[in-house]
């Protein structure tokens, strides 16, 4: 597979590790009420689709960044890749 | 000054050369490495002191640029400075103190060992070693690659020159698979 | 032996002779040849043995889609098991074997099998050998195994060298045939950057078969022209001898290129073979089509081929199987085989055309109407019976027997990506589906345009489809532009022996049997009956058996099915994808910094993950290993030891928020440490397992130097990484790994001060008070290197660890050595480090094994609550607090004699040993010379409640049972005294 | 229709006329005691176990493709029971004491051929795991054997035992492990499940789970909707997909195992052996082709197909541990979609959804498994209460921290 990296450009995926579902960068709060029940469903279950799936590459290779690659887990498109740190900035994280 | 007798990533006190059908392998141990980081918030003015470290513009995403004390690109806001080891092997600091408090600096001077390819065919070593797109790596090109499982730096410095840096300690491994290529290739 | 089948031209040198020998006999050949045409050249028909019933085989094709001429190439350690004669180029001095018989080819004693082959029916191994139970393990199993597989591997390692290699290109042609060449002229005139793969040693497909011509040239000079100027372009790449095995994801296509195949001997350095990963923005398929046959009774005699190949060998190699020939055939292109033999003056028995309107021919017979309904000749075609439209029947004496059934387009690649092929009614064959692989296109032939005329305009159109071109194009040659008549016919009604599979021996009756048994899905069929699992892939018999499956179920062939291609194209050698990646090379091996040094002194080295480290170091009369590994430890805890461990990972870690980040990081805290202090860590996984381990030394406000285990240099920096850049993304923190750039030794033991005194420059005090437990800072020795110093211990004793730059460090540890003496330093490695901390009760990766919290490892109160860190809300699960978790303890036997075993099992001191009673497990064991008994570590269920209980240590896999005592883990200097001395 | 060696024989000499299909190909009935979804070895196994075991008559298994398409049709055949945990080893050495009277409960060949196993080790840690998993395997009533470095190399001298960058110091060995022909797994359960009346339909894919009032009322189809009193899913592989229809999300992921075969060769390999240092296991079928794999692709995918950098990476491997392979030649290479889930080990158990029951998470041990998952998802389908060999086996005990990870590799679903 290749990855078309945001600042690098078309990289091969063997570059990179894979991680999994980019829900792990929603992790709780460790603070709320609920945090061991929102802490075990960040940690274990996951929406595991067949289409369009969110998901965390290591440039593990090459600049190690995070990245967000949006990639069909029927047929391999990739349609997206976003740096993970901005997505999570995106969505809210910071220190 | 100490009395430590250093010994090149190969292990001997002169540095290897190999050459196979015009292209030479020769080991690069007189460099001073230091990398730079910016701190969060000082992108600008880190990039602005590197520019005046260098003496050239700060180095874009897969470049490389300098004269004597030269920089590539390394990642994000990331860059690892060259120089040479006889006049800068404390390199960090003096980096340091031309970052001050715009970037973070870390000395690398031996986390790299360093081979340098001159001649006419270095595309069809290289292409038995890495993945790098050739067609499009000019000369101020610098990518990270994977050779033979070995996390490198690849720097094309002209048509006939470039620079792979290595890990030092799979400096015998590395040297064995460029060595190796040429071999096949040449 | 002459070469008595040679006829005139064709493209192979006759002014150089070759020597080859097949089944030991000697032959002659040109270069150009390949095995298979030389062998037809020398009158060799009989060429092997096929799978299950050891029929006599005979060469089929002329082509890589080959099932039955297969033999052993080479000799010794490079003999190359089931290598298809028709790919092998001839070279001087080659040897091959013909393979499956015994004891000779001409009479195999397991040809016995064809006799029972009624028993013998598809699948009829699920139906039997069931009884008695034993008896499949004992007595039948091991006669199937026997009888088993083809050809033989000569049981050495490989030899030879092979590459891997990457290279990239706006366009990919796969094919150089009419479609290919033109494809590639078209790109390559307009500047696109063009690779032209062929796996023929010649360029032109089928244009070097055929005796038509490409405007007005013959089709294979027009062929050897375009390759001319495609060689003089800059632009394109021409890789000869190149498979394309494969497409996959995003455009990336492997390749193998035969480099070394055709060589006698391969020169030195040089690869057998390269893999080339080709990574293209389009690529072109243009692989052409492959002739399939027609099933009748005992078609699969030596003597019988495909048409086509009859043509290929005698238009290209000057080579015809038989001197008459007779030709069976459902369309025109039947009828050029036996024109282009006929005008080589080879005798044409007959062409027998299914077809009542067969074209005439006046110089010598057609059979309209006919079939072949049977074949004779035990080790070659004899004769061949022919079925007249009468019902009268006809015999022809003949050696060759060229059959045409109609062609399938080779839609392999585009299957790759489990695309469905589609069926075409009017080429009654499947042609490329729709859901290609995104960026290939398909001409020519293998996209179903089966006239030469076309396959240049669709190599043409699809090159300028997939570069966007425009502008004036190349003009296209005029050529052969008639339009493909044939009628669609499977195979011979009534015939029961007729083989689809030639290599595994699957007839119309197996796959008709199939049906009845329920196994009506394609996918069924293949897998009962083994059809297309054979070495060719079933490239000239899948179809067929689909189109019969289909006939027999009164279903149209789309409604029964299609079947898909894997890859690769053609079978590869396992050695060409493992490419330098083996023996010492497997893995890179990394070297520590006093390596050098340490081979010196004889060291015994042990693989840590990628990396060499020193195990012990053996003086002269020491026999055994455990002398050595005593002697350094014991004198380390007496005097002063060293040892390398720059394998630890280190990262450097930055930036105003350094403290907060690792804060977060760690379970336990690490906000207040002070500048010029060490502090232990301990990283717990998100799900509150122990990750890891390690000490974060701060140098600076800004500024902490982490260390890690070996094994996890690489996860913990990732996950750092994730730490910072997904979860905290705004914290201001910097990593990098500086592992490598610092030669780091441990130097341990009461004389480790004054030892290191001695080389600290004296601007330093590491006194006691000055540099107290848990102190490190920046200073330099020997006369002013930079060096790096903390106070840390490992193995209890008084203990630093001192870094210099890795290129000092061979000095720095010769120096240790020679400023050592007075003390009786000792270099020890990692068998004593070993002893050493597990004498002290510090978890090591057999304890942080994944599984175990913090509590378990007996650091629970190291994980702060007051914090956010990474694994502390799901270490509190109930499973993993509960009372009676497992808790690390130190165990030693009850008698010092006996020995603990790591991996041996813990049981109450009475009571039943089996798992429903099983307490624990012991991780790590070592003989402990200060103790002088054997001690070890492990985790206990409640162990931190069982001090001092008796249990029995068992190890039923060793025979093993001791008595032991739970003790605390901390064997040695539990309070720590001598650490703080 | 019975199989014997008699009945091979006779209808040889009578042109082959009577053999019948192996199961029937019934329309779906409107409903259903117990649907099982999945023709796959698991769903297959269970409706043979719940028709011939306990005793349930009204089954039907539905399958959206062909029976035994699934990964019971795309793994590399290998049997074992060396498990090194509590949860799982008493689970698989119930499965290998099945596989062991397998042909004659089902008077069918499943070619199941003990010839060992032997996991390779290269470490003195890696030693100590395997001496403690050993244990195990003992304690629970399996069978093992440890082998130093001489004792494996009198039992594989063609292994790298000169120039091996990872030399061999041992091997853990199951003398009754070995391998299976895995379609014939799957077509004797069918065969026998349809002998015991179970409606066996393929080409009949799930589209839906009619639940109401947070019960699951069966099942909507291509076929239409099948009613049913249970519904067990079996579709490992394919769990994340049919969960979610019940609204569920699971704890597994999909990914792409590769598998590869080599082209037929004589005899060379005399057992299943793993390789301890490199992604690499291999063993040789009775036809003598090299059956291989290696690690997952590790990404997230449904696609039945992987990429290059594995196999070249198990391939390296192959040539490292046996560099007598590099001649042979790579047949064929192909994928199948496995449930990893979060600890590496399996999940059968009720669902939130009463009526609706689950079986999942085989990651790549599935095939040993075919037979003990069958019988146990059986029995928890009949009797609606957990086999004891799978009480361990629960959907929430990622909740309550109880995982059985062998690896210790913890909730990263492609590391197991």
């Amino acid at each position: 597979m290749i990855i078309n990296h945001p600042l690098l450009g078309p990289r091969d995926s063997s570059e990179f590790t894979y991680l999994g579902d980019a829900s792990l960068i929603d992790r709780p709060d460790w603070q709320a009420e609920n945090a061991a029940e929102a802490f075990y469903e960040y940690g274990y279950l996951r929406d595991n689709p067949a289409g369009k799936h969110q998901e965390l590459w290591f440039h593990e290779a090459g600049d190690r960044s995070w990245l967000v690659v949006t990639r069909d887990t029927t047929t391999h498109e990739i349609s997206k890749v976003e740096l993970a740190r901005d997505l999570a900035r995106a969505r809210g994280r910071s220190k | 000054m100490h009395d430590l007798v250093a010994i090149t990533a190969l292990g001997g006190s002169e540095p290897q050369v190999d050459t196979v059908g015009g292209v030479t392998c020769r080991e690069v141990p007189a460099v001073a490495l230091a990398s730079v980081a910016s701190r969060m918030g000082q992108e600008a003015s880190a990039s602005k002191a590197l520019a005046k470290l260098i003496g050239a513009p700060t180095p874009d995403v897969g470049q490389h640029a300098g004269e004597t004390i030269t920089a590539f690109w390394a990642g994000p806001d990331q860059w690892m400075i060259e120089a040479p080891f006889e006049t800068h092997e404390d390199l960090a600091d003096q980096v340091k103190s031309a970052m001050g408090d715009t970037a973070s600096v870390t000395e690398q001077t031996d986390g790299w060992t360093r081979f340098d390819l001159n001649g006419d065919q270095i595309p069809a070593v290289l292409e038995l070693l890495c993945m790098l797109d050739l067609r499009k790596f000019d000369a101020g090109c610098v990518a990270r690659c994977s050779i033979h499982h070995v996390g490198c730096f690849v720097l094309c410095r002209s048509p006939e020159s470039c620079s792979v840096y290595g890990p030092r300690s799979s400096a015998g491994s590395l040297h064995h698979a460029i060595v190796a290529a040429m071999r096949s290739a040449l | 032996m002459t070469q008595n089948n040679r006829l005139s031209g064709g493209q192979i040198d006759r002014n150089t002779t070759v020597n080859f020998r097949f089944d030991n006999r000697s032959y002659t050949a040109h270069p150009g040849d390949t095995l298979a045409s030389a062998l037809l050249a020398n009158d060799v028909r009989l060429v092997g043995r096929s799978f299950k019933y050891h029929r006599p085989r005979g060469l089929l094709t002329a082509g890589s889609e080959e099932p039955n001429g297969i033999v052993e190439l080479r000799t010794g350690n490079r003999q190359e098991p089931n290598t298809r004669a028709t790919t092998i180029e001839m070279f001087e001095g080659l040897e091959a074997q013909s393979q499956n018989r015994w004891p000779s080819l001409k009479f195999d004693a397991l040809g016995v099998n064809d006799l029972f082959s009624n028993f013998l029916s598809a699948g009829f191994y699920y139906k039997t050998f069931m009884w008695p139970a034993a008896f499949w393990e004992k007595v039948y199993e091991p006669i199937i195994r026997r009888a088993a597989g083809l050809g033989s591997l000569s049981m050495e390692a490989d030899p030879d060298e092979y590459d891997k290699g990457f290279r990239h290109c706006d366009l990919l042609i796969i094919g150089a045939g009419p479609s290919g060449l033109m494809a590639a002229l078209t790109a390559g005139r307009a500047g696109a950057d063009v690779i032209l793969a062929d796996e023929d040693f010649q360029f032109g497909g089928r244009l070097n078969s055929e005796t038509l011509s490409v405007g007005d040239q013959s089709a294979s000079d027009w062929a050897a022209q375009a390759v001319a100027e495609l060689s003089t372009m800059p632009n394109v790449r021409l890789m000869a001898r190149t498979t394309v095995i494969g497409a996959f994801d995003h455009g990336i296509y492997g390749a193998v290129e035969r480099t070394g195949d055709h060589l006698p001997t391969l020169p030195a350095g040089k690869p057998r073979q390269i893999l080339w990963r080709i990574y293209t923005k389009k690529a072109l398929l243009c692989a052409g089509a492959t002739e399939r046959p027609i099933a009748f009774e005992n078609n699969d005699r030596p003597g019988i081929m495909m048409a086509s190949a009859l043509r290929t060998y005698a238009n290209r190699f000057a080579v015809t199987a038989s001197q008459r020939v007779a030709i069976f055939t459902n369309n025109d292109d039947g009828h050029r085989t036996a024109a282009d033999l006929h005008a080589k003056g080879v005798h044409i028995c007959a062409v027998i055309d299914v077809r009542e309107d067969a074209p005439v021919n006046y110089d010598y017979e057609v059979l309209s109407g006919a079939q072949v309904v049977n074949t004779k000749g035990r080790l070659g075609l004899t004769f061949v019976e022919v079925a007249l439209p009468d019902g009268s029947t006809r015999t022809l004496e003949c050696g060759a027997l060229g059959v045409s059934g109609g062609w399938n387009p080779n839609v392999h690649l585009t299957c790759h990506q489990r695309g469905r092929p589609v069926w075409n009614e009017d080429l009654a064959a499947f042609v490329p589906g729709s859901n290609l692989p995104v960026g290939l296109t398909v001409a020519g032939a293998a996209n179903g345009v089966m006239s030469t005329q076309g396959a240049l305009q669709s190599g043409m159109d699809g090159a300028v489809e997939a570069m966007e071109l425009s502008g004036k194009l190349p003009d296209l040659p005029e050529a052969e532009d008639a339009p493909a008549s044939q009628k669609p016919f499977w195979y011979v009604e009534g015939c029961k022996r007729a083989w689809l599979d030639q290599q595994n021996d699957v007839t119309v009756k197996d796959v008709k049997l199939s049906y009845q048994e329920g196994f009506r899905s394609v996918e069924h069929l293949k897998r009962y009956t083994t059809l297309g699992m054979a070495t060719d892939q079933g490239k000239t018999s899948n179809i067929s058996a689909l189109a019969i499956m289909a006939e027999v179920a009164g279903k149209s062939i789309p409604e029964t099915g299609t079947t898909i291609f894997r890859p690769p194209y053609t079978p590869v050698p396992i050695s060409t994808f493992a490419g330098r990646m083996k023996g010492q090379e497997f893995h890179p091996t990394r070297l520590t910094p006093s390596h050098y040094w340490a081979k010196e002194r004889g060291a015994v080295f042990v693989e840590v993950g990628n990396w060499l480290r020193a195990q012990w170091f053996p003086l002269p009369g020491e026999t055994h290993w455990r002398e050595s590994v005593d002697r350094e430890a014991r004198q380390t805890r007496a005097s002063v030891g060293v040892c390398d461990c720059t394998t630890l990972g280190k990262i450097d870690v930055q930036g105003t928020d350094a403290a907060a980040f690792l804060n977060r990081v760690y379970a336990n805290g690490f906000a207040k440490l002070a500048v010029g202090k060490t502090r232990y860590g301990l990283m717990l996984r998100e799900d509150g397992m122990a990750m890891d381990d390690g000490t974060a030394a701060r140098l600076a406000e800004d500024h902490f130097v982490v260390t890690t285990t070996t094994a996890n240099a690489v996860s913990v920096y990732r996950h750092m990484e994730f730490v910072r850049q997904c979860l905290f993304p705004d914290m201001d923190v910097q990593l990098i790994s500086t592992t490598e750039s610092w030669a780091q030794y441990a130097v341990a033991g009461p004389n480790s001060r004054k030892l290191l005194q001695k080389i600290v420059d004296p601007d330093f005090d590491i006194s006691n008070d000055a540099f107290p437990f848990m102190a490190c800072g920046n200073i330099t020795v020997c006369g002013g290197l930079r060096a790096r110093l903390f106070r840390i211990s490992f193995s209890g004793e008084l203990a630093f660890e001192i870094a210099v730059p890795s290129r000092y460090g061979d000095a720095l540890m010769r120096r240790l050595m020679t400023e050592g003496e007075e003390f009786d330093v000792v270099p020890y490695g990692t068998e004593a480090l070993g002893v050493m901390r597990i004498e002290k009760g510090h978890a090591a990766g057999n304890e942080l094994n994944g599984t175990t919290t913090a509590l378990n490892l007996g650091l629970g109160k190291m994980v702060s609550k007051k914090k956010d860190s990474i694994g502390s809300i799901l270490s509190e699960r109930e499973a993993l607090v509960e009372p009676d978790v497992l808790r690390m303890v130190g165990i030693k036997p009850v008698s010092s004699e006996e020995k603990i075993t790591a991996g041996g099992h813990l049981m109450n001191s009475a009571g039943p040993v089996d798992a429903a009673h099983d307490q624990g497990y012991v991780t790590s064991a070592a003989y402990s010379p200060i103790l002088n008994s054997s001690i070890g570590l492990g985790f206990l269920k409640d162990g931190a409640n069982r001090m001092g209980e008796k249990m029995r240590l068992v190890s039923p896999l060793t025979d093993l049972t001791v008595e032991v005592e739970i003790v605390s883990a901390h064997f040695v200097d539990p309070e720590g005294e001598r650490l703080r001395a | 229709m019975r199989y014997s060696g008699f009945r091979v024989i006779k209808e040889a000499l009578t042109g082959h006329k009577g053999w019948k299909p192996v199961w029937r190909d019934p329309e779906p009935k409107a409903h259903y005691d117990i649907i099982v979804i999945g023709g796959g070895g698991h769903g297959l196994a269970t409706a043979h176990y719940l028709s011939k075991v306990y005793g349930q008559r009204n089954v039907a298994v539905v399958e959206k493709g062909w029976i035994g398409g699934g990964n019971v049709g795309r793994n590399t055949t290998i049997v074992r029971s060396n498990y090194m945990l509590d949860g799982n080893e008493p689970f698989y050495e119930f499965s290998m004491k099945l596989w062991e009277g397998l042909e004659q409960d089902l008077n069918y060949n499943a070619m199941m051929s003990q010839r060992g196993i032997i996991n390779l080790f290269h470490t003195d840690g890696q030693r100590d795991a395997y001496i403690r998993r050993g244990n195990a395997m003992i304690l629970n009533g399996a069978d093992a054997e440890l082998l130093d470095a001489d004792q494996v190399r009198k039992e594989h001298p063609y292994l790298n035992f000169d120039d091996a960058r990872f030399p061999i110091k041992g091997g853990l060995v199951q003398r009754r492990g070995g391998t299976a022909r895995h379609d014939a797994v799957a077509w004797g359960y069918a065969r026998s499940a349809d002998t015991h009346g179970v409606d066996i339909i393929q080409n009949c894919e799930v589209t839906g789970l009619r639940i109401e009032n947070g019960k699951c009322l069966g099942v909507e189809t291509s076929k239409g909707f099948i009613g049913a009193n249970k519904v067990g899913c079996a579709v490992a592989g394919n769990s994340g997909r049919v969960m979610g229809m019940a609204g569920m999300r699971m704890p597994i992921e999909s990914h792409v195992l590769q598998a590869f075969v080599s082209e037929g060769l004589k005899p060379v390999l005399p057992s299943v052996i793993t390789y301890g240092a490199g992604h690499f296991y291999v063993s040789q079928s009775d036809k003598g082709g090299l059956v291989f794999g290696g690690d997952l692709d590790g990404y997230n995918t449904y696609a039945q197909r992987g990429n290059l950098p594995v196999v070249e990476d198990v391939c390296e491997g192959g040539v490292s541990l046996m560099p007598m392979i590099g001649r042979a030649r790579l047949l064929r290479m192909w994928g199948g979609v496995m449930d990893m889930s979060m600890d590496g080990s399996p999940i059968i158990d009720r669902t939130p959804v009463e009526g609706l029951y689950f079986n999942g998470g085989w990651c790549y041990g599935g095939f040993k498994a075919t037979p003990a998952s069958g019988h146990c998802f059986a029995h928890l389908l009949a009797k609606d209460e957990p086999h004891p060999t799978t009480t361990v086996y629960r959907l929430d005990r990622f909740r309550t921290g109880r995982m059985i990870d062998e690896k210790g590799v913890g909730n990263q679903p492609n590391l197991h």
